[in-house]
């Protein structure tokens, strides 16, 4: 090979060269490709909620509060999305003209079906997370309006109030975390400063989110 | 390695009257409910079943009629120097929160194991296989603490789960989480004790029942020489069970050897 | 082509003979029938977990952390025998260095893939990186243990290109050649992370506070079983790397280090040894004597009937004052079998010095209630141990056959 | 392309890899795999309730709140509101949300194909085929209940008599031969302990802190009368052959032979009579003389217990203010009525009846169904002396046999007639929560649900010093197929044509609740628990001497080695077998993979050439044969073996099958010279190394 070498013509060298360094380029235009775009998105799976529930039909047309169906339990823990029977308070049978809330009334009041077990919750922790709402209520109680409250919980949340259709949810095939699933780094940002919406409490000690 | 005893505000720690306990073993039951430990087929090979708590029968090793029987059950100790959370690699289990309960993550665990092999009181136990929950078994899982995997290790927590919804439950009453009143916070299985020999509560909190009993002149701690300090203190009139409590030289005696652990 | 010969004789070493294709291939397929029940017992504990093995909650640590210890001592020659010939130049050892660094290669590599077995969560090794304690001395093992296995493979790599074959190829040759440049850096890099994590895995026992039977104290950081391991690998490695040599020579029949060699690196070992032997009972007697009873022990409480018996202890420290005092005699060690015997005796020593840090350490019951329990390895661990083993007979039996090995061995067969 | 073209490809494509996110989300994507492992249950979301109510389950009627999340029950907590139990648990009744949900639990009725195998009905077949059962066999229907403190019996009692039958049993128990010996000396209402407020209490066999009457009471009291660190203000004599959990919170133990009961009471009985401790009443003069033949020697050698500790426990209810003295059997059922009577005969002495921390003369539970059987007439009549009848052929065998809530195949004896029994009858039927061995042996099995899924009482159990009275309400749905057996019963006499008097189970609660004066809406919407001292007028007592000494001349166990059971309520109970998260509380000491293990002294282990850990074969006097696995223990009498309880069992799930040995297959039938009681518990055996 070094003998070779010295035989060649500098420019014969400097075309081979170049055509070398043109398969390198390719090699890494393509594993890039591959890398931030076609693997990550054959990795991923969209999909549909249940039901195409409207936050802008019940906040701002029927002037519901979020705390109407998002609320702190008095143990102090959240009550998350509705259950069937709490949406049928109002739903017990249909009261507009959305197709969708009819489907929901036949397909889940009238059968019992829980809603809240197939709603597919865009923040879902795996069980291995410990998340109290209370604990980061702190400053709520002085929000004023479904707007601040909205604002205060898109801290964390898609802000969910003023969708006409459920967003598209994402998942990982291999982890099966949503897409909007806050990681620990993202938590870990937070309880690293200890004045964090005013709490002094959190810290970064594994047991403060782990269960 | 970190040498120093770790200061806490608040120091959750339990105290266990020996001469309260007749071993039935409700508190491992609830233990077992409370965590969603998963039930082994066959227990009754003790070196593979899992039990955050375990009760061991103590003797006074004297022939029959002067023999006697103590029971003694074992949580983890939540040392003020663990020997475990040094060693971790992965900084899977630690003692940093307020209220030194030494946390375990299984998630975190790499199944390396080097945690049990320090622990003098084999408090931490591994999960040799997947865990099952046969038949319909699993509805009966609490929501309050992730099931594990096979291939991690895992302990007692003092049903931290249990201080968190304790402090949540505070915030909510709009009262100070880190002020708890003695009993907001207890175990399940100082809750499931029926002779009502476990106590629970912050022990450096004079406004707590452990905070007295830890200075009885019949209280200690299992194995103190190691210099362990745990959180877990015992009760017990009788010296031959006080004795058991830790290795001692023949011409030893029990309150003298400890002072200088 | 020559039909006397073996049909891949041109990828002998030059001016080597090896045996018929056959005969080797049927020795191959022997190691593989054993590499493949291995590999049975490991596909099974991946699957199913580490319930497979005879592992509990009382021996966390089992026969392969023992194996794991016992082949990082006995690999050791690696480092050392590679830092005295490249670092300190002592010329000689050349002839006997490659094998040296290959079972270094095969040591670390077999304790790598025991140790993917051992912990529970194999997908989550890179935690150890990601999410270190600097407090722990595993943490180090993993450190160390990795970036000394990269060493290792960069070493065994100019050997495989030393082929007959291979080396024709100019560009080959040329490779070969600036790695054997780099190999005193190498070499260094080796010796430093090699000495690290033969300590930080004596330091992993003698942090063990809760383990009187492991307990040591120690000079800042590091417990005494820190530099005992040092010490004892140090010892251990070189004697061991003559042990596998002489096996080689009697299985192949052809010589292939000089006897000359083969006692430099005795004199090496057993140097080493003379210290450890020392350091070792200096530790034992103040363990005995004074640490076990500060925590309320006698060395007595450390023993338990028959396996967990006192004459594992005393045969650990008289099969290394045996060696020590042997071949400090000049006369016995010039014999070969006394001379072999005592290299054997020594890597006995650590070994059963391993066995006992792990088991027997583990084993004695701190709790004074609590009971000793016995520990028995279960087939799946023989056989992922026996894994180890035939691969580390594969690859020997290869390097043997088709690389230059031995620099000598041309010259001492010569007819 | 050429070689080295496409190395430098490969290599552009490994350093474009290398800086792009895949890989390194992929590590951590992986992680989160192996976290979230699929073939892993998950935790269920939802809403915390916990509701008060009491176990059905374990025998002692222990007050839990169950907690559901989402509505199913996920664990179970002491009630500290409980005025029974007030917070204490048992290991059973802390399994039950577990048990609820266990692989034992019959899900859907079971009918016997004439191929013997199961076949899955609905349960309207099912009641079809109870009801053409039940009409089939007219007056010939016999029914056993192991529940002897639910409501439920009474409209099983009822639905038999109005039938024309009146073989209407309880199962053996405890309260079986202490009703006998009470009578013997003269009560008239029902036998019962004051122990919380006791001040020393000598428990002679009756392991009042594991198994023994109403044990989170007992417990409970004890939890009180023995402060953390502090003085204890009631003192515990426990006399058995095993340093058992009772001996273990017993100030003092008194290492007594099994069987050798009565000796042990009448001397105690002797040594107060001597410390001057002689309530009167008539008979005293005849039993004083008769006792006193029971010197501290002579007990001693009878019984084993030294003549130190005997005094010394003499001594220590001479001295107490409040003493009480209880008898029972380990085994608790199959137990004699001599030492309740010389238990009865000493309280008497030291005048601890129907005084604070006495034995309290209690009312009986009333019935308010019409037409059913009173509980003490129930509690009057033997099962075992109905089994062997039919066994021997001399009463003619039911066309249909109902057993609710009890697993008599598994608790009685070999020899007791139950298998002949069931296989004699026309028709068998069992009413039950799991798959017991009676179950396996029934041609119809219905699933009945379980105190937590459905109406259900607990009246005053025995052992109780108070007339207590708790709801079990449902805090949730009847798992899978299984129902309310109270509302079967009730819909079944309704299908009949019958008269109960009471159209579903709250009507028939509420009539109990009003016939006691209890507050039923408070009960039903709070579980709140009724509890009244009701005592009855003092009852003639007197000495029974006559009685009691032809019970004192029954014969000792034969054999070489006595057996010593231990009965733990972890492990379940013959209805539970061992729930799921028992099979860990069980000891080394007490099971060892599929054998049980024999705990015995070294003097004894020398004697029999054993080690621990050896297999040694244990042969009884009805000639079964078991083998067991030797552990040393030195808290047990010379020439003793200990087993638990609990063992042996052929059906329910992979928690309980083929899991050591059942103690009861040890034992045969004999009957109590005087009182005629069928009693078992005494097992002398042969032992040899296997």
């Amino acid at each position: 090979m070094e003998e070779r070498n010295n035989t060649t013509t500098p420019a014969t060298e400097a075309k081979k060269c170049s055509c070398g360094w043109g398969a390198f380029v390719v090699g890494l235009v393509v594993a890039l490709i591959l890398g931030w775009w076609v693997l990550p998105n054959l990795m991923k799976e969209t999909k549909k909620q249940p039901i195409a529930f409207s936050h802008v039909e019940h906040v701002q047309n029927q002037g519901m509060t979020c705390e109407q169906c998002h609320f702190v339990r008095a143990d102090g823990s959240f009550s998350g999305t509705p259950t069937t029977a709490q949406c049928a308070e109002c739903h017990f049978t249909v009261l507009g003209s959305n197709p969708e809330e009819a489907r929901f009334v036949r397909e889940y009041v009238q059968t019992g079906r829980e809603i809240k077990s197939e709603w597919l919750v865009y923040q879902k922790q795996p069980d291995n997370v410990f998340f109290s709402h209370a604990l980061h209520f702190g400053p709520l109680a002085e929000l004023r309006g479904p707007k601040e409250t909205a604002a205060f919980c898109s801290k964390c949340h898609l802000n969910v109030a003023e969708t006409d259709v459920p967003p598209v949810y994402t998942e990982n095939r291999l982890s099966g975390y949503s897409e909007n699933t806050m990681l620990m780094w993202g938590c870990e940002r937070c309880h690293a400063e200890h004045m964090a919406m005013g709490n002094t409490n959190a810290s970064n000690a594994c047991f403060t989110c782990h269960k | 390695m970190s040498s120093e005893v770790k200061q806490f505000k608040i120091r959750w720690g339990m105290v266990i009257d020996i001469d309260k306990c007749t071993g039935c073993g409700a508190c491992m039951v609830a233990c077992q409910a409370e965590n969603n430990v998963a039930p082994a087929v066959d227990g009754s090979n003790k070196l593979r079943s899992l039990n955050w708590l375990t009760v061991f029968r103590l003797s006074n090793h004297k022939p029959f009629p002067d023999h006697e029987v103590a029971y003694l059950p074992r949580p983890c100790m939540q040392c003020g120097k663990p020997s475990c959370v040094a060693v971790c690699p992965v900084i899977a289990t630690d003692k940093r929160e307020e209220g030194g309960i030494v946390s375990q993550i299984p998630p975190r665990c790499i199944g390396c194991r080097y945690c049990m092999a320090s622990c003098p009181y084999h408090a931490r136990y591994f999960n040799w296989y997947d865990p099952k929950w046969p038949g319909d078994l699993a509805q009966a899982l609490t929501p309050d603490v992730s099931t594990r995997m096979r291939g991690v290790v895992e302990k007692c927590s003092f049903c931290h789960h249990r201080f968190m919804k304790a402090q949540e439950a505070a915030v909510a009453a709009g009262r100070d989480p880190m002020d708890l009143p003695d009993g907001a916070y207890i175990t399940a299985c100082t809750e499931a004790c029926p002779n009502g020999a476990i106590t629970f509560g912050d022990l450096n909190n004079p406004a707590h029942k452990v905070h007295e009993l830890i200075k009885s002149p019949y209280a200690f701690r299992l194995l103190e020489r190691l210099g362990t300090d745990p959180q877990v203190y015992y009760i017990s009139k009788r010296e031959w069970v006080r004795r058991e409590g830790d290795n001692y030289l023949e011409h030893e005696k029990t309150g003298e050897a400890t002072k200088q652990g | 082509m020559d039909y006397s010969k073996p049909v891949d004789a041109e990828l002998f070493p030059e001016g080597c003979e090896r045996c018929s294709l056959t005969k080797f291939t049927g020795w191959m397929s022997i190691l593989g029938v054993i590499f493949l029940w291995g590999l049975y017992a490991a596909v099974r504990v991946l699957g199913f977990g580490l319930g497979e093995t005879g592992m509990d909650d009382y021996f966390g640590f089992g026969l392969w952390i023992t194996f794991d210890l016992a082949v990082i001592a006995l690999g050791a020659g690696a480092f050392f025998t590679g830092a005295l010939r490249y670092i300190l130049n002592i010329d000689e050892l050349k002839n006997i260095v490659n094998l040296a660094a290959v079972i270094g290669f095969l040591c670390y590599t077999g304790a790598m893939m025991i140790l993917v077995l051992d912990i529970g969560q194999p997908i989550r090794c890179w935690f150890g990186y990601w999410y270190p304690n600097v407090h722990s001395m595993l943490t180090e093992v993993i450190f160390c243990i990795t970036c000394y296995c990269i060493v290792l493979i960069l070493e065994f790599v100019p050997l495989v290109l030393e082929n007959r074959q291979l080396m024709k190829r100019p560009f080959i040759h040329a490779l070969a050649h600036n790695f054997h440049v780099y190999m005193p850096i190498f070499a260094g890099i080796g010796a430093f992370l090699s000495t690290f994590h033969q300590g930080s895995l004596g330091g992993m026992y003698g942090v063990l506070f809760g383990r009187p039977y492991l307990f040591r104290e120690g000079f800042f950081i590091w417990p005494w079983t820190f530099f005992l391991f040092v010490l004892s690998a140090v010892s251990s490695g070189p004697m061991f790397t003559v042990l596998v040599c002489t096996l080689m020579e009697k299985m192949s029949g052809r010589k292939l280090v000089s006897w000359d060699v083969k006692q430099l690196m005795g004199k090496v070992g057993g140097t080493m040894l003379i210290v450890y032997t020392v350091f070792k009972c200096l530790d034992s007697w103040y363990w005995a004597t004074d640490l076990l009873a500060g925590q309320g022990l006698t060395f007595d409480q450390m023993f338990h009937g028959w396996i967990y018996g006192k004459w594992l202890f005393w045969m650990e420290h008289a099969f290394i004052i045996i060696p020590m005092v042997v071949l400090l005699i000049k006369p016995l060690r010039e014999k070969p079998w006394i001379f072999y015997l005592m290299l054997f005796l020594t890597c006995a020593s650590i070994t059963i010095n391993r066995y006992v840090l792990t088991v027997q350490g583990l084993a004695q019951p701190v709790m004074p209630f609590d009971s000793w329990y016995s520990y028995a390895p279960n087939w799946a661990e023989w056989a992922s141990c026996f894994l180890v083993f035939a691969y580390a007979a594969m690859v020997l039996s290869l390097a043997y056959r088709y690389t230059p090995m031995f620099p000598q061995e041309a010259e001492l067969n010569r007819k | 392309m050429d070689r080295r073209g496409f190395l430098k490809f490969a290599a552009g494509g490994t350093v474009g890899l290398v800086a792009s996110p895949i890989i390194w989300n992929t590590l951590y994507d992986a992680v989160y795999w192996t976290q979230n492992w699929g073939w892993i249950p998950r935790l269920k979301k939802g809403e915390s309730e916990y509701i008060p109510t009491v176990s059905k389950l374990c025998p002692s009627g222990t007050g839990f709140v169950v907690r559901t999340v989402a509505g199913t029950p996920v664990r179970t907590i002491g009630d500290k509101n409980n005025p029974v139990t007030h917070g204490a648990m048992t290991a059973l009744a802390a399994a039950e949300a577990e048990l609820r949900v266990s692989p034992a639990r019959l899900k859907t009725p079971l009918r016997r194909s004439p191929d013997g195998a199961y076949v899955a009905i609905t349960w309207t077949e099912a009641e079809t085929l109870l009801k053409q059962k039940l009409q089939e066999a007219g007056s010939s229907v016999a029914a056993v209940s192991g529940d002897p403190t639910s409501s439920i019996n009474e409209v099983l009692t009822s639905i038999l008599n109005q039938r024309g039958s009146s073989d209407f049993y309880f199962m053996p128990d405890e309260e079986q031969p202490a009703a006998v010996a009470w009578e013997a000396m003269g009560g008239q209402g029902r036998l019962g302990y004051d122990m919380e407020n006791s001040d020393c209490i000598l428990a002679v066999g009756a392991p009042v802190l594991e198994s023994w009457g109403v044990v989170a009471a007992n417990r409970s009291a004890f939890n009180r009368t023995h402060p953390v660190a502090g003085e204890p203000t009631q003192k515990l004599l426990y006399a058995g052959a095993l340093q058992n959990n009772t001996a273990a919170g017993a100030d003092l133990w008194l290492p007594m032979k099994p069987g050798t009961d009565m000796a042990l009471l009448l001397g105690v009985a002797h040594l107060l009579i001597k410390a001057g401790k002689q309530g009167f009443a008539a008979g005293l003069a005849n039993f004083a003389s008769f006792a006193a033949a029971y010197t501290p020697e002579k007990v001693s050698g009878i019984t084993g217990v030294p003549v130190a500790r005997l005094e010394a426990a003499a001594k220590a209810l001479a001295e107490a203010k409040k003493p009480l003295v209880i008898a029972g059997s380990a085994l608790g059922a199959g137990g004699s009525a001599g030492p309740v009577m010389v238990a009865v005969a000493i309280n008497m002495l030291l005048g601890s009846v129907n005084r604070e921390g006495g034995l309290v003369d209690m009312p009986f539970p009333v019935s308010v169904v019409a037409h059913a059987t009173e509980y003490r007439e129930t509690m009057r009549k033997r099962f075992v002396n109905y089994t062997q009848a039919v066994a021997a052929g001399k009463t003619k065998a039911p066309a249909l046999l109902l057993v609710y809530a009890a697993n008599p195949l598994y608790s009685l004896p070999a020899d007791s007639g139950m298998k002949e029994t069931l296989s004699k009858a026309g028709y068998s039927i069992a009413v039950a929560s799991f798959m017991s061995e009676t179950c396996e042996a029934c041609d119809l099995v219905l699933p009945a649900a379980l105190g937590m899924e459905a109406f259900d009482d607990v009246q005053t159990p025995y052992g109780s010093g108070r007339v207590t009275y708790a709801l079990a309400r449902p805090v949730a749905k009847p798992f899978a197929g299984a129902r309310s057996a109270g509302e079967l019963f009730i819909a079944l006499a309704q299908e009949l044509d019958l008269e109960l008097g009471v159209k579903d189970m709250p009507e028939l609660l509420y009539k109990h609740a009003y016939a006691l004066g209890a507050p039923f809406r408070a009960m039903m919407d709070e579980g709140r628990v009724f509890t009244a001292k009701t005592a009855l007028p003092a009852s003639p007592l007197f000495y029974n001497w006559e009685a009691i000494r032809s019970a004192a001349s029954a014969r000792g166990a034969e054999g070489d080695i006595q057996v010593a059971p231990v009965v733990v309520l972890g492990m379940g109970t013959a209805q539970t077998a061992i729930p799921p998260f028992a099979t860990k509380v069980v000891t080394d000491y007490q099971l060892k993979g599929k054998y049980s293990v024999a705990q015995m002294n070294s003097a004894t282990a020398a004697k029999l050439k054993v080690n621990a850990g050896d297999h040694i074969r244990l042969v009884a006097g009805n000639n079964v044969e078991i083998t067991v696995v030797a552990a040393i223990f030195e808290g047990i009498l010379p020439d003793t073996v200990s087993l638990v309880a609990g063992l042996g069992h052929t059906a329910f799930d992979q928690f309980s099958k083929g899991k050591g040995s059942n103690v009861l297959a040890l034992t045969s039938v004999c009957r109590e010279p005087g009182t005629g009681l069928p009693v078992w518990g005494l097992a002398g055996v042969k032992a040899a190394r296997a």
